[in-house]
């Protein structure tokens, strides 16, 4: 069954200096439970896509449904949960008001808000940092609040842009199993924007490469990887065989190899 | 240009608002001179023409705008725009002057602690206090310093109420570098003479020009306050006075659309230098 | 020429109109003086001018520069063009208001700024109290204009005869729907403008006898107005520089001050000057006091007004 | 002549001590920051006195310090009663009518973006009318009591508050309208859990500009009709009658209440928008 | 000969929670051409002991000597380009200008101002660019741009604070070739931080990894590969082996491997 899917997509940005094609032709079916991820150079159009599955950019071509609705129609029946590039926590919450502000919002039963915001904040390893202001924490801390923020909803669709950018390997490598698992628990479906080549590669069952100027698709590689991925698959002789397809795609985009 | 349609709306409605008041308030005085009972439209006709409304009509006011704005030669002392001019001029005194003061002293507190911590909360406290008291007081002691006419004192009124908006805004302006713009100063081991002109100086355009606005308005009703005790003599604060003194409401009302028009130009001339200025130095987008 | 700086105690108007003829028709300049009229307006305290130097001689009511000889600037009145008085208390007929025994309760519109001496003394005159009570007035401090008898805001308001009465009537009400006390008829009359200098210029001779060609130059500009008083509120319309007087009220002020001078050749009557003093003494009021005791000599002299006159 | 040099030496003494306060480790402790206005304040404040007395200014231009100080002990009955008059009933309550009127003005003018574009420049041309010339206005309409010193005080403090509220509520990120945009929030809750909080600052910005808008506006009101009471009436009745001591004292009561006026309010900001970057020094 | 020379070196920052102890004896020699990376999670102190050796901070304790001089000397002497976590352009200034930026303020002639602009403008791929302002480029973009302004002067040491960080895998392999040459060219002395293993080993002589609470060094490696690295020295045995150690460096100071 089919979540989310694109055709002949477009989207042109009216500027001052001429129109920016940010995208165009863009065609993808993200089945239920798919694990996508998008990589590309800079400027390429993976927020821009994201933002139109989320109804938050509307596509001045093409047509896009999600779960059978118009992107709109899906963001007011609050199918997504979306992690932004940066971490854009309320200055005026704790770290536990800004997770439990969606469900606020979503109107989840008073009982169970603390118990969701402890379980998420406890994923994301930030348990015992409930009480304490955004700017009171390093910026790979806020990350993870911002993770767990769209954690704590039943969100069916996760869209995560650039989640990890700011974090080191180590701890990258620890929110990778832990999405992974938390993935394979709850049978979301995830958007997924990274720069890193081995993350994409770790973490998807598709792998979406893109291109700049204007924004299309380049290629999408099927991961014949299993569900279950410990972090050594890493080193295996498929992962580096996808690895090295996705980079040598993602090479095509850009100017100096050629 | 896309806010013409709504402002003007706006003012009609206001204009509408104000007719209707403008009956309501005067009819008290047309019931009371009446010596029988009155029809409506006989209330609303008398209350559009009274010479001495508590509200005056809007068409009454503009046609004693008109008569001292058009109809008169600019140089006669009839004229609102000769008046206007007086209070321009001092307006753009004080506005100078006040301008001066507050970016000097917010220069000296950004980068004096001591300036700083002494200077910052007497300016707030200098705010408190009533300018109409000190006014008589700053004419009688230039005069004791044998600084004569109207001018200068006017114009230290002025400033009074201008320098604050900007030094507040020029604080604040000059303050908005963040820290890694200052350190990257720091590791080019700029001077602070330096670090003044090409960093702090350009940060704080921005603010500067928003708190310019406010402080030409300022400046604007400073100049009008100090018309008064210097004498009523000239300027568009002297009309009030006296249209007030001799129960010409026409007179005070008109006297204040003129400060608005005034205010409303010297704003957007403002806003026109801070547009250009913001586009040479690369702000616009 | 020698300079001098009048200070009046209010805008330009026919209650100043002889220092205007004065200026206008030359007479100031025969005297071989230089003289700038610096009009006056809210918030201007010609006795605070005198005393920062910023005028030579200035206009005042007698009270007021009582007063403020008693705080320490030693005022002296050099000359009286006043010979009475214009200050009443205007009350509306329908406010049931008939005599002074009908104030208690009533609101009443004063004057400050130096001008309220007289109405204290006369609420002490007649045990009225005037903080409010039961049985005493509502006092309000009134502003420049007569709005508040219009609107009903005031049962009573001070007016001077030559001005703010006159726009009462222009504005529509008949002498016959005012009840009307006059403060020299009540008995708490006190004079009204006269000229007043600083008590040490004088001891120089040179301002003394700048004192005395100004004075002449002065009365001779009054008793001009007094004559010719189309003319005097035309020079007057034509120095006002805001622009706003008109000729017919003008007009008006000029006829009505002309009762006032008229009985004045200058120089000032030591019996009215006793007059104002016995009155402000007999009703000091215990928060209105303007002076607590005999101003003594000094207050006045006839040393400019001897020469100027004779 | 004396006491031109000993007012410089005060001067130079005051500077001295204010700038070894500011220079030294503590200098950021509230004590220090009360310290430093205060030591600069008292120099002030002698120089004045010494000047006034060595140059022989009269009591009737500018008085000492001392003699102010000595009418303001003798006079607190009458001080404080004018106080309650001017800045507790027509400053206080013309702030809290105007600023909350600016406020739900604001939010109504938020929904309407026609009303926001038509009514803010407009904004500008009424902010810049001089309360000299509506103050009589208003004591005609409104009385002499009071109710006239309020009104004129809503007039003043409206705009500014208008437009900082206004300014506050647009005063969010993309990302922050982005985030309720996902959760596909109403109104109401974006305007609660977002915009009103992001607006705080700007709010409070309004609010501390008013407070000062308000003393100054009740206060100039009275010149234009009042009872015999008030701050405003007993400066200009003073000024008439060479009272300058009383004037000061009054003038005194106007920054101390105006300050205290403004601390307080500055106070709940910091607890209200303890988390905005110009709070966290 | 040692340019940078850190013995005991302490840093504790007061706060209202108490102190913080970013830096704990620290020791550690930097010689003239060496190229150091500083790697180690997220609060260790990398971005402290950096601000250390620019003066921008002063320690609490131990000794810190640059070029023989102390810190805040070194500063005074110019002797540091600096590339902050984030790009921090002047956002008044074109690209040009903020590059031509810091030449002005050091004095350079005016004559040789519009060259060296030009030059590292081309060194990072942005000719064409000049004329354009900070908030025109994308975020890439603009991170190279400061590192331009960084190397338009000749300062000794370049002290660079994870300029790559917001960069996709391929403009990053790119930079860091450009890098890698530069220094061979200059001679200069560059302290790099890093979140990325590959990058760390692949630019340095030597490694620093570092580990938090309070901040130290808990490794220093001194690299065995040859000053000339092309791209694919990545897959040679040593380097796989250096980043071994790192990686287990690193995992050391993160809480949930043990
Ligand atoms: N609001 C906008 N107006 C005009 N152009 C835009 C706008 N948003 C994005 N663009 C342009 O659209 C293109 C795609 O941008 P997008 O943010 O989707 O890139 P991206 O792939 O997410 O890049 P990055 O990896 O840097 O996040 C870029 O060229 C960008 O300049
Ligand atoms: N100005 C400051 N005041 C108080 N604590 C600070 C300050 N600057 C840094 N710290 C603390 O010092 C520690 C080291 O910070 P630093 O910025 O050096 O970390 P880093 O290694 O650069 O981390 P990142 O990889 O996130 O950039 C952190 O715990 C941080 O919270
Ligand atoms: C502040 C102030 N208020 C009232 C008067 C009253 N007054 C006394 S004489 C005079 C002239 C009459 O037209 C007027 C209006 C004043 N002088 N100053
Ligand atoms: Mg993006
Ligand atoms: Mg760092």
């Amino acid at each position: 069954m089919s979540v989310i899917e694109a055709k002949k997509l477009e989207l042109t940005f009216q500027t001052n200096d001429g129109p920016v094609h940010a995208l165009a032709d863009v065609n993808l079916e993200i089945a239920k439970g798919d694990f996508v991820s998008f990589i590309g150079p800079s400027g390429c159009g993976k927020t821009t896509f994201l933002r139109c599955i989320a109804g938050l950019e509307t596509p001045t071509g093409g047509t896009l449904s999600v779960n059978g609705m118009t992107a709109d129609e899906a963001r007011r029946s609050r199918a997504y949960g979306y992690v932004f590039q940066a971490a854009g926590l309320y200055p005026w919450r704790t770290i536990a008001g800004n997770v439990r502000l969606p469900l606020e919002i979503m109107g989840y039963p008073k009982a169970e808000l603390s118990d969701r915001v402890a379980r998420v904040l406890e994923l994301v390893e930030l348990s015992g940092f409930e009480k304490k202001y955004p700017w009171q924490l390093s910026g790979g801390m806020q990350q993870r609040a911002s993770i767990a923020r769209a954690l704590a909803f039943d969100a069916d669709i996760l869209l995560m842009d650039e989640p990890f950018g700011a974090l080191d390997e180590i701890v990258r490598d620890h929110l990778n199993e832990q999405l992974l698992s938390l993935w394979a628990r709850t049978e979301k479906t995830i958007a997924f924007v990274t720069h890193s080549i081995p993350e994409a590669v770790y973490l998807s069952t598709k792998i979406v490469v893109m291109s700049p100027r204007p924004g299309r698709i380049t290629d999408v590689i099927d991961s014949p990887l299993p569900k279950d991925r410990p972090l050594d698959i890493r080193d295996s002789k498929e992962f580096l065989e996808i690895a090295h397809r996705v980079r040598e795609g993602l090479r095509a985009g850009h100017a100096y190899d050629e | 240009m896309r806010n013409v349609l709504p402002v003007l709306t706006v003012l009609l409605v206001i204009v509408g608002i104000w007719y209707a008041a403008a009956i309501w308030m005067n009819s008290a005085w047309t019931l009371d001179r009446a010596d029988g009972p009155l029809t409506f439209s006989e209330i609303v006709t008398d209350t559009m023409s009274q010479d001495r409304p508590r509200l005056p009509a809007p068409h009454q006011v503009w046609a004693e705008f008109r008569k001292t704005v058009f109809d008169t030669k600019v140089t006669s002392k009839r004229s609102l725009v000769f008046h206007g001019w007086i209070t321009l001029s001092s307006t753009l005194a004080g506005f100078a002057l006040g301008t001066l003061t507050g970016i000097l002293m917010a220069v000296g507190i950004v980068y004096s602690r001591p300036v700083s911590m002494s200077l910052m909360p007497w300016a707030i406290i200098s705010q408190t206090i009533p300018i109409v008291a000190l006014a008589p007081m700053i004419i009688v002691v230039l005069a004791s310093l044998g600084v004569d006419g109207r001018a200068v004192p006017k114009a230290i009124i002025s400033a009074y109420l201008c320098y604050f908006p900007v030094l507040v805004g020029m604080v604040k302006g000059l303050k908005s570098p963040d820290a890694m713009q200052l350190d990257l100063m720091k590791t080019w081991s700029a001077t602070g003479w330096q670090s003044f002109w090409r960093l702090r100086f350009p940060s704080s355009v921005p603010y500067l020009f928003t708190s310019l606005k406010v402080g030409i308005a300022a400046a604007l009703v400073g100049t009008i306050v100090g018309e008064l005790p210097t004498g009523a003599v000239r300027g568009l604060g002297a009309r009030i006075l006296i249209g007030d003194q001799f129960g010409n409401p026409m007179m005070i009302w008109s006297a204040l659309i003129a400060a608005a028009v005034l205010a409303g130009v010297l704003v957007t001339v403002v806003s026109l230098m801070q547009t250009a200025a913001m586009k040479r130095m690369g702000f616009a987008r | 020429a020698d300079e001098v700086t009048l200070q009046l105690k209010w805008v330009t108007q026919a209650q100043f109109a002889g220092y205007y003829v004065a200026l206008e028709k030359g007479f100031y300049e025969e005297e071989d003086l230089d003289v700038t009229i610096k009009p006056g307006g809210p918030d201007i305290a010609p006795e605070q001018v005198i005393a920062g130097g910023g005028a030579d001689v200035i206009t005042t009511w007698m009270a007021a520069a009582l007063a403020a000889r008693e705080r320490g600037l030693p005022l002296v009145n050099i000359a009286q063009p006043f010979k009475s008085g214009g200050l009443q208390l205007t009350c509306l007929k329908e406010s049931g208001v008939e005599s002074p025994e009908d104030f208690p309760g009533r609101t009443l519109g004063v004057w400050f700024f130096g001008n309220e001496y007289p109405f204290y003394a006369w609420m002490a005159k007649l045990g009225v109290p005037t903080d409010g009570s039961e049985d005493g007035v509502e006092v309000l401090k009134q502003a420049f204009n007569v709005d508040p008898l219009l609107n009903k805001q005031a049962d009573c308001i001070s007016v001077m005869t030559y001005n703010e009465y006159g726009q009462v009537l222009d504005a529509g009400i008949s002498e016959d729907e005012l009840v009307t006390f006059n403060y020299l008829d009540e008995g708490v009359g006190m004079m009204e403008d006269g000229l007043y200098v600083l008590e040490e210029n004088l001891e120089d001779p040179e301002f003394a006898d700048k004192m005395v060609r100004f004075v002449r130059a002065s009365m001779k500009g009054w008793k001009y107005a007094e004559e010719n008083p189309e003319e005097a509120a035309e020079i007057v319309v034509d120095s006002d520089e805001t622009g706003a007087q008109t000729l017919d009220h003008q007009i008006y002020m000029m006829g009505e001050v002309a009762k006032l001078t008229a009985g004045s050749n200058g120089a000032l009557d030591p019996a009215d000057f006793d007059q104002t003093v016995a009155t402000l003494l007999s009703a000091v009021s215990p928060d209105n006091p303007a002076i607590t005791e005999e101003p003594g000599e000094g207050a006045w002299t006839h040393a400019i007004t001897d020469e100027a006159l004779n | 002549m004396d006491s031109v040099i000993l007012a410089l030496v005060v001067w130079a003494a005051g500077t001295f001590v204010a700038v070894q306060i500011s220079r030294s480790p503590g200098h950021d402790t509230l004590p220090a920051r009360i310290a430093v206005p205060v030591v600069f304040g008292i120099m002030l404040l002698v120089m004045w006195e010494l000047l006034v007395k060595g140059l022989n200014v009269s009591q009737v231009i500018l008085p000492a310090p001392s003699v102010i100080a000595a009418t303001f002990a003798r006079s607190t009955p009458t001080l404080w009663g004018d106080f309650l008059q001017t800045a507790l009933k027509g400053g206080v309550s013309g702030y809290l009518i105007g600023c909350s009127a600016a406020f739900v003005a604001a939010l109504a003018i938020d929904r309407v973006p026609f009303l926001q574009r038509g009514l803010l420049p407009i904004g500008n041309f009424v902010a810049a009318l001089p309360i000299v010339g509506i103050a009589p206005i208003l004591v005609g309409w409104f009385g002499f009591d009071w109710q006239s010193k309020a009104a004129v005080v809503v007039v003043m403090v409206f705009f500014p508050m208008l437009v900082n509220t206004v300014q506050g509520l647009a005063d969010t990120t993309a990302m922050q309208r982005d985030l309720m945009k996902t959760y596909s929030a109403g109104y109401w809750q974006s305007l609660f859990k977002l915009r009103l909080p992001a607006a705080m600052p700007f709010i409070f910005n309004g609010l501390k500009i008013s407070t000062t808008l308000a003393l100054i506006g009740a206060i100039v009101a009275e010149y234009f009709g009042s009872p015999t009471r008030g701050m405003g009436f007993r400066i200009s009745t003073e000024v008439g009658r060479l009272g300058l001591d009383m004037v000061w004292a009054e003038i005194t009561v106007a920054a101390i209440a105006g300050s205290v006026f403004y601390g307080l309010v500055a106070l709940i900001e910091r607890g209200v928008t303890f988390w905005h970057p110009s709070q966290r020094s």
